[in-house]
């Protein structure tokens, strides 16, 4: 599989949210308890789990691959446009990369806000622009044998 | 001009390598880098996304020279 | 301040949907590492946080009361509810009584599904009934005094 | 017929208590009950919700006997 670059890990000063890419496992609660905060009385989270049966098939692992750089900043990107829809406290997103089995933790959106409803609006949104932006991709490896998971071109216009 | 040019997943896989550093004519445009590529490498990039500079583009963006292009499929994360 | 009765920690066999009621801290991450499953690859989830400042006073503390039975009766009401209208896993909603400071989490609500859509939908509309139908009441203490913090009459017909 | 009476939050406090066991006439309702505590305890229970055996209930509804019967201030949870 693809070489995996070092851990990502960025802060924006301004906002203070967070961007993760790693190949370490994401923990939901450890995410969370560096968003929560007394100022902000919601907080909504969404967490991609590596799926097996994935449509009738075993699945036995998952390789992410991903172009990383881009990836933090298409994250930052999907922040600016949560922001520019919502009174939101902190954003968290992170992605891990690398070799994942069924039942690990593959992505996270959390949100604070002082608004449950903005919160939760935004964190569907959040998943949802992830899921469009961020470039990643996916070789699973399962009962069938393996293949490229089929993706998403919403993002721009393709060759 | 210079570009640097990357490729990932199944590009990556068909070319052989994931990145590519490639002399330009001026004004040549994000197309213009994955035809090179594809008659260089004898890979077929219909259906990548592009982007340039870690940021999505239109194919027919021109480029100045200096930046990073990328040719992505279909991106599946998440 | 009213006695708080024991904890309340039901499992619905059918579902597998966990109902809990304590005045022991919500661990966001321990809560949701007991509806994560292989079988569902999303996980949203809500926790309600308690705010200071509120509305610009400082909060010292939140006195939370409860009908406990009543609180597992209409979160398994909720779990029904919820179910009625989409595909999902397992649902946990919890609730914490006793004394709350800024920061602790007062409530939660986990939902897993096969399909990210249908988990957040389900946990956005979890929250906003457990809002409306959970017999909980706040005494909030703070910088200009103390009051029961005004609530919510949509669950039924008043006197 | 005996029924379970159950007062909460700002009704507990003005009542002086949280649950009261009543003697009521046959037929009695839910706001039969509110009545009957709020001539007894001196409280005033206008804008409560009412519940019985733990489900939400119209003030109207009779009850049969046995019934635990609550009222609600306006509930301010999570």
């Amino acid at each position: 599989m693809a070489e995996v670059p070092p851990p990502a890990n960025v802060t924006a000063a301004e906002t203070g949210d967070i961007f993760l890419v790693s190949t370490e496992p994401i923990e939901p609660g450890a995410l969370q308890a560096r968003v929560v905060d007394p100022t902000w009385g919601g907080l909504a989270s969404f967490f991609g789990v590596v799926r097996s049966p994935n449509r009738g098939v075993i699945v036995h692992h998952i390789d992410y691959e991903g172009y990383q750089e881009m990836i933090v900043t298409q994250m930052r990107q999907v922040a600016t446009a949560l922001r520019a829809e919502a009174d939101l406290g902190r954003i968290l997103i992170a992605h891990r990369l690398g070799r994942l089995v069924p039942g690990d933790v593959s992505i996270a959106v959390v949100v604070a806000s002082p608004h449950r409803s903005d919160a939760l609006t935004a964190c569907h949104r959040g998943i949802d622009l992830s899921k469009e932006l961020l470039p990643v991709w996916k070789y699973e490896v399962g009962a069938d044998g393996s293949n490229w998971v089929a993706g998403s071109s919403r993002a721009s216009q393709p060759l | 001009m210079k570009v640097t040019a990357l490729l990932f997943a199944q590009f990556r896989v068909a070319a052989g390598r994931n990145r590519i550093e490639l002399e330009l004519p001026p004004k040549a445009t994000v197309r213009g880098v994955a035809d090179r590529l594809e008659t260089d490498l004898d890979v077929d990039l219909s259906g990548a996304l592009c982007a340039v500079d870690e940021r999505f583009s239109d194919p027919d963006a021109p480029l100045c020279g200096g930046e990073t292009v990328a040719f992505l499929p279909p991106v599946s994360g998440g």
